[in-house]
């Protein structure tokens, strides 16, 4: 056996599709940097697409991979559903799997060979919490969230970290996932005059509308204080939202515009292949994600059962365009630097500029529950 | 009395279409129900089989008041109409429409657990039907294929599979040719003399040949209720209704 | 020379009928047919288990669809009901024991079935779509909103179901899976069989034909209607379940729009209101669509597309009616 | 002679699974008028529907006004001046009344005013829907509707059903009047046999599909023989 | 209160000219529509093409996304829709959904899975304040639009000859052909007209809800409630159902959040159990 099939399972059609794309270019991307040889063995990647958050074909789609296409390792996973269907497989299989998005916190627990290098919303959000009282000196704040697990993980655990640091709660809502206004919730923040708002919305086209909707009632800093996790000003929301979306406060695993030669490089990289398109979390998963596996093997010396690959893992840590970032070798979780950013107009174009930051974060969720 | 109305009364908007209706079908009647385009015959019908709900008013089936019952329930207790307009299974075969009369009436339509194949007493009791209606050689081909005036005997054939105490027929005649007309009469002019029927029609021999009494409708309400020659002699049925032609 | 008067010849009413409901060799060959994957392709077994189950899905949708003209775009409802039922069963209870489950999402979604067929006879047509899209739609919501019970969007963990009785453990394979979602498949088909051959069956093709003419046959057809949506819920629920025992897991899709509106597709694709249609149609747009997909992750639905537009023009009567009439033309 | 208004040469037609009409060979000169009389299902209904084109003409050929219509839509033949009344009526469920006789009329000698004379209950259920009419005012509307395209040929499939005698006196009267004193060209099924005959000029019997019998509408009246046999309908004596 | 139910009338107004097309092509002609939203997305993409490519002026595009719409329906209905329209209900809808996956890779293919993002002038944006109230430009502009849309479609479909025609050729075709009306033509001219209200609504919609290669079926669930709840065919039904939709959902949102996502559908369930036609639908 001369090479190592890697299975990437992500919801390449349906609503998704953009973060399979993204995350697949930077798959791609990290493969066409660093040749697609590894320790002796050629990698060759098996693309499967769910079509959406579909844990019942994410995990039929495992086990074909497995017993059909002899897989050795199994990556992808942009929703975490599907994380959580295949886990049992990865267990029974014993197969190398990595996290390349999924990030809620606990789905690395379902299976020991499971690994991720994407973020948790924890990891982000509680040090956000905790910022904002501490830095940033706000005292009370109004939780906005879509209404589903990451929605209520990233409220939960900003309020966590909000709360800890002496901050109030004055009221939280969770919007349908699917919201097209929000105008009603926006009117309700604005009743209780908060005097910062966080906001969670999944990407896609509900930042720019969020974000539009409190500026319209003047929920706007500096009078009010937004905070958000970084989804919310991502490029095209930021092109969407225009001057609107000027001193939103954003916590994130990995900002655009960091200033550093492995991020010049990977973005410039990034939007060569992909038509100028710029790379965003997805992508930044994905290349990690493969980096990992590439480092784990070489390790291994090529040996791509599911137990020596693990273990490799545990404890690798290493310079990605995001930053420094490292493997938990306990909970096999991602550790790093948490970017807080702030929207400011740079070269006069808006854009995400990072007023601080936190190295070496871990999931707050799992250092208290293990 | 099998079928009893007590002062009906029904309007559309602003439209009267039944004033103060009170008749009476007794056992075994023959009454044709006749009047202009519009006076409202077909709504009566529609009201006494429930289709429609009375502004006012009682019905009366074997002297019970069945005004609030159901279309449904009032034909299983006997009081079956035909449609003005067919109004078919287009896709079934003539066969299968009666057949599924006959099973509804044994309430045996809800057994889902039997094929239809076992329900042989039903399948042949609504063949013997198609039959006597002359519709054998195309009782089993869809309904839409047939031709028009085939098309009301279904409908005819499909009242006489509820076995029906009150028949209400309304204007089953209607497209069917001189002769067949003539047969479908006797179809029903030879049902069980328990039978109570009551037609619309506006052929004028039909009714004069087969009704005992007559009602006239006019504007939504009675007119007249007579024997046929009395109504053929009166001279406001003639203005308002027969016209010159017939006398 | 003339055919306008000329009819088949004349056959006993009892033996016609009869005859419409005999079993055909192509039935016996369909069914054979199912053994297939067994021998020739192992490694689809887990796809062929989720066809099978994605089938007995359709097949519920027809008894409804097909028969009784209840356009339904929420009967994915009922399936995640039965999902959740053993699911919640399982993970919160733990009881994993399969057929028990199979029975219990049944009594569940037909329970649901019975409730909501009392709103599902009040309306017709574009309504009747509209509500029971609604109502789907609102239970998913309430799915989301019960997410302590649920698990919401991330699905519910800790499940595992036991081996079908106490001996055949559900492997990696999918030997297991298949083989007991194919009997599920079949036993629920047979009951299908024998309903749409029924004078029961027959009142529900009346119902379609012509709602308004029900009542004046004398015919409770609200009664009917709520019957076969009841049991067409139960088999949506065994469905349900089905995918949750094979798969070990269940997460808020098996409630949602999207499920709903893709059985129908198959479901038209094969065809309705003749069974086969909606095993077909769920064997060749699952299929069409692991292969497509396995080609290009990215652009399979373009294809899947282009073969549904394809299959209206010329088999506007679905895949079977297609086939159905080049038999007849055969003959 | 000058050409007939419409002649139909050996057409064969019907649905996609039954041949109806064989070889039948009709013509009408302008003005003239013709009764279709023959049994139940014999295919009078679906004469007309060839002549008006929703039938599909499967040989033969048909000419209107010296012109091939064999080939054209319904709606070129329609314009070109044939005018249908359907048997089942088939009135626009979701038009007023008043609509339902403006959506396609065309200027001519019948306009709202003439229709509503002609059927004065149609004038006060004008604002009603299609569908919430009597049987008999649709049967005046169907018939309402298609004079109001002033058509030059007039196929009319049993237009008296379902009307009160009243009304069945002032429209034969009125059919009449079109036929004699405006020269309105028109095919009449009836199975008033009587009726229809005392209305036209000839009379074609139709009997599996063929032409069986073609005569003079007074002398088939008083044939009864022939229509005994041929159409097996009883005359009444009125 | 006032602005929660401007705000609700404004949301309202989004639904209304998301689903007015569908109102045409479902409720007046009764074809089912499912590829209502595919053609909303080519109008969007049409505007952001000539916004983002061409400069052009944001109200300039408008006029172009509902004539890119159009005249691609024409092209697919002489081909294709004309053949449907007697194939049944359930062929319609297979045949749009597949129209819709196809068109859903065409805008993958040619503009890739991202948003679209476009920057409306600056007169549609931010806020107007009146009375101490903030009312959003845009949203303001989307009322005015949407009482224009219906005060034209009212006249023209309602009031005119034309209206009468498509709704003889939808009850009976065969007998509207037979009077002499060119069925094919009307049918045409109505679809170009339903498809070009849908492309002219998705990029009205973009401001809001953005566009993306999955905006033909994301909005489908919310066209079909508001059709249905307006009333089949009825463009006033429609514009009364999307304004009731609106402030009920924005409303019910502002008072009782945790019922957030149940509303519409609550109000869908209620309105069409009480009034299974519809607000001012007759069939
Ligand atoms: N749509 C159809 N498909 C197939 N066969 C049809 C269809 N319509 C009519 N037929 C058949 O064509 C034959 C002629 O029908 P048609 O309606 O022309 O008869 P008709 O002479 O007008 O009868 P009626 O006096 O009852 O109106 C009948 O045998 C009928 O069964
Ligand atoms: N749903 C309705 N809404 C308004 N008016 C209606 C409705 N249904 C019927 N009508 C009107 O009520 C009157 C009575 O109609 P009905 O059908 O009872 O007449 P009829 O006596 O049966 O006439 P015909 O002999 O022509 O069949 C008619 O003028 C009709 O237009
Ligand atoms: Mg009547
Ligand atoms: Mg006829």
């Amino acid at each position: 056996e001369d090479t190592v099939k890697i299975g990437l399972i992500l919801p390449y059609s349906g609503p998704f599709a953009d973060a399979a794309n993204q995350l697949d270019a930077g798959v791609k991307l990290y493969m066409e940097k660093h040749g697609d040889t590894v320790a002796g063995k050629k990698i060759e990647i098996i693309r499967k697409d769910t079509g959406g958050p579909n844990a019942d074909v994410a995990r039929r789609l495992a086990q074909e991979l497995v017993v059909r296409d002899g897989a050795d390792i199994l990556a992808g996973f942009a929703l975490t559903p599907e994380a959580v269907g295949v886990a049992d497989i990865a267990n029974e299989a014993k197969k190398f799997t990595v996290l390349m998005n999924a990030a809620t916190s606990n789905i690395i627990d379902l299976s020991p060979y499971m690994v991720r290098t994407s973020v948790t919303i924890p990891q982000v959000n509680y040090a956000l919490g905790k910022w904002a009282v501490e830095e940033a000196g706000v005292k009370q704040a109004y939780t906005l969230v879509s209404d589903y697990g990451p929605g209520h993980d990233a409220e939960s655990s900003f309020s966590k970290g909000f709360t800890e640091a002496g901050g109030t709660i004055l009221g939280s809502d969770r919007t349908p996932v699917a919201n097209p206004d929000f105008s009603a919730y926006v009117q309700r923040v604005k009743d209780s005059n908060p005097e910062a708002v966080y906001i969670f919305v999944p990407g896609g086209a509900q930042p720019a509308a969020i974000g539009k909707a409190l500026v319209d009632r003047g929920l706007a800093p500096p009078a009010t204080k937004i905070f958000a996790q970084g989804e919310l000003t991502h490029p095209e929301a930021l092109e969407s939202m225009g001057e609107t979306a000027r001193g939103i406060i954003t916590t994130f695993h990995y900002t655009l515009e960091r200033d550093d030669p492995l991020n010049n490089e990977f973005v410039e990289g990034y939007r060569a292949a992909n038509n100028g398109r710029s790379p965003d979390l997805f992508s930044i998963g994905g290349y990690d994600g493969m980096h990992l596996i590439y480092e784990a093997l070489k390790k291994t010396n090529g040996d791509a059962s599911g137990d020596a690959l693990i273990e490799a893992a545990k404890g690798m840590s290493w310079q990605s365009p995001r930053g420094p970032m490292s493997i938990d070798p306990e909970t096999r979780d991602v550790v790093q630097t948490v970017y807080i950013r702030e929207v400011q107009e740079v070269d006069g174009k808006l854009q995400n500029v990072i007023i601080h930051e936190i190295p070496n974060v871990k999931d707050p969720l799992h250092g208290a529950s293990n | 009395m099998v079928l009893r109305t007590e002062s009906i009364c029904k309007s559309f908007g602003s439209l009267e279409v039944a004033r103060d209706i009170s008749i009476e079908l007794p056992q075994g009647a023959r009454y044709a129900l006749i009047g202009p385009n519009g006076a409202g015959k077909t709504t009566f019908i529609n009201l006494i089989t429930g289709q429609l709900r009375p502004n006012s008013g009682r019905i009366l089936l074997d002297g019970q008041d069945i005004t609030a019952t159901g279309t449904a329930e009032r034909v299983r207790r006997g009081l079956t109409r035909t449609f003005q307009i067919n109004t078919l299974f287009p896709d079934l075969t003539p066969l299968e429409s009666v057949t599924l009369v006959v099973c509804e009436r044994e309430k045996k339509a809800g057994q889902f657990w039997r094929s239809l194949a076992s329900h042989r007493e039903a399948i042949e009791e609504s063949h013997a039907i198609l039959s006597q209606l002359g519709l054998a050689e195309v009782a089993m081909k869809p309904t839409r294929q047939l031709a028009y005036g085939q098309q009301r005997l279904v409908e005819i054939a499909l009242a006489l599979a509820t076995r029906p105490k009150v028949l209400l027929l309304d204007e089953p005649a209607a497209g069917v040719p001189k002769d067949e007309s003539a047969m479908l009469f006797e179809v029903v002019a030879s049902l069980p003399r328990d039978i109570a029927v009551l037609f619309i029609e506006h052929d004028m021999e039909i009714v004069f040949s087969f009704a005992s009494q007559v009602i006239v409708l006019v504007a939504g309400g009675v007119l007249l209720q007579a024997t046929p020659d009395e109504v053929k002699e009166d001279p406001r049925v003639r203005e308002v209704y027969l016209g010159r032609g017939h006398g | 020379m003339l055919q306008s008067q000329v009819s088949t010849p004349a056959m006993q009413p009892v033996a016609w009928i009869r005859r419409r409901n005999r079993w055909t060799i192509f039935e016996v060959l369909f069914w054979l047919a199912t053994l297939l994957p067994f021998c020739f392709f192992p490694a689809y077994l887990n796809l062929a288990s989720q066809i099978a189950i994605t089938a007995l899905f359709a097949l519920s949708v027809d008894l409804v669809l097909g028969y009784a003209g209840i356009v339904t775009l929420g009967h994915a409802m009922f399936f995640g009901l039965g999902a959740f039922t053993v699911g919640i069963l399982s993970s919160r209870y733990g009881w994993g024991e399969p057929i028990s489950g199979l029975f219990l999402a049944a009594l569940v979604a037909g329970l649901a079935g019975f409730a909501s067929s009392f709103l599902i006879v009040r309306v017709q047509h574009l309504a009747l779509i509209m509500v029971t899209l609604g109502l789907g739609l609102l239970t998913f919501e309430l799915g989301n909103a019960l997410s302590w019970l649920t698990g919401g969007t991330d699905g519910l963990t800790g499940i595992s179901t036991w081996n079908i009785f106490g001996y055949f453990r559900f492997d990696l394979w999918g030997y297991t899976a298949y083989s007991y979602s194919l009997i599920v498949l079949f036993l629920c088909f047979l009951l299908c069989r024998v309903i749409v051959n029924s004078s029961f069956g027959l009142a529900l093709r009346g119902i379609r034909e012509n709602v308004k003419r029900m009542p004046a046959i004398g015919s409770d057809y609200r009664w009917h209607l709520r019957v076969v949506y009841t049991i067409s819920a139960a088999i949506a629920g065994v469905a349900g379940a089905l995918l949750t025992q094979t798969t070990n897991t269940v997460t808020l899709e098996v409630l949602s729009f999207q499920r709903s509106a893709d059985v129908v597709v198959m479901l038209i694709l094969g065809g309705t209101g003749r069974l086969y249609g909606a095993i077909v149609g769920a064997v060749i747009f699952l299929i069409a669509r692991d292969q497509l997909a396995g080609i290009n992750p990215q652009y399979w639905f373009l294809w899947i597309g282009l073969l549904l537009m394809f299959v209206v023009m010329f088999m506007p009567k679905g895949i079977l009616g297609g086939l159905a009439r080049l038999v007849r033309r055969e003959e | 002679m000058a050409e007939p208004l419409l002649e139909l040469k050996d057409v064969r037609s019907g649905y996609s699974d039954a041949v109806v009409l064989d070889n039948v060979s009709v013509s009408v000169g302008a003005g003239e008028s013709l009764a279709v009389l023959g049994r139940n299902g014999v295919g009078k209904s679906t004469l007309l529907l060839t002549i008006i084109g929703i039938v599909r003409t499967m040989r033969g050929t048909i000419r209107f006004k010296g012109q091939d219509i064999t080939r054209l839509s319904p709606d070129k033949r329609a314009l070109l001046g044939i005018g249908w009344v359907p048997q089942e009526r088939e009135i626009f469920r979701s038009l007023t009344v008043e609509e339902n006789l403006t959506v396609a009329s065309r200027p001519g000698r019948w306009n709202l005013d003439a229709v509503y004379a002609l059927f004065p209950r149609l004038k006060e259920r004008r604002g009603n829907m299609g569908d919430q009419l009597s049987g008999g005012e649709q049967q005046m509307l169907a018939i309402a509707r298609t004079l109001m395209t002033n058509p030059s040929l007039l196929l009319l499939d049993e237009p008296l059903e379902g009307l009160a005698p009243i009304i069945v006196e002032e429209l034969t009267a009125a059919i009449r009047r079109m036929a004699e004193d405006e020269g309105l060209t028109l095919i009449l099924v009836e199975q008033h046999a009587d009726v229809a005959l005392r209305l036209t000029d000839r009379a074609i019997i139709l009997e599996r599909g063929l032409v069986a019998h073609a005569a003079p509408s007074a002398e088939l009246l008083s044939d009864r023989a022939t229509l005994d046999r041929n159409v097996g309908l009883k005359l009444e004596s009125a | 209160m006032v602005i929660v139910l401007f705000d609700g009338l404004a949301f309202g107004m989004l639904l209304f000219v998301l689903s007015v097309g569908l109102t045409v092509t479902l409720g007046l002609m009764n074809f089912i529509n499912l590829a209502h939203g595919a053609f909303g997305m080519l109008g969007g993409y049409v505007t952001v093409l000539l916004m983002r490519q061409y400069g052009w002026p944001f109200l300039l595009t408008l006029p172009m996304a509902f004539l890119a719409a159009a005249l691609v329906s024409v092209v697919l209905e002489r081909v294709f829709f004309r053949r449907l329209y007697r194939a049944g209900e359930l062929n319609q809808v297979l045949f749009t959904i597949g129209l819709v996956f196809v068109a859903a890779a065409g805008a993958t293919y040619f503009f890739g899975t991202g948003q679209q993002p476009i920057v409306l002038p600056s007169w549609l944006r931010g806020s107007v304040e009146v009375a101490g109230i903030r009312f959003g430009s845009y949203r303001i502009f989307l009322i005015v639009v949407s009482l224009i849309i219906t005060a034209l479609l009212f006249f023209t479909l309602e009031r005119t000859r034309f209206g009468a025609k498509i709704r003889a050729a939808v009850d009976n075709q065969r007998v509207a052909q037979a009077l002499g009306l060119n069925v094919e033509r009307i049918f045409a001219i109505t679809f170009a007209l339903g498809s070009g209200l849908a492309g002219l609504g998705g990029a009205l919609a973009i401001e809001i809800v953005g566009l993306d290669p999955s905006f033909g079926l994301h909005f489908l669930v919310y066209v079909l409630i508001v059709v249905s709840v307006g009333g089949l065919g009825s463009i006033p039904g429609s514009f009364l159902g999307a304004a009731l939709l609106g402030i009920g959902d924005v409303a019910g949102k502002y008072l009782v959040p945790e019922l957030g996502s149940f509303l519409i559908y609550l109000l869908l369930v209620a309105i069409l159990l009480i009034r299974p036609t519809g607000l001012l639908g007759k069939r």
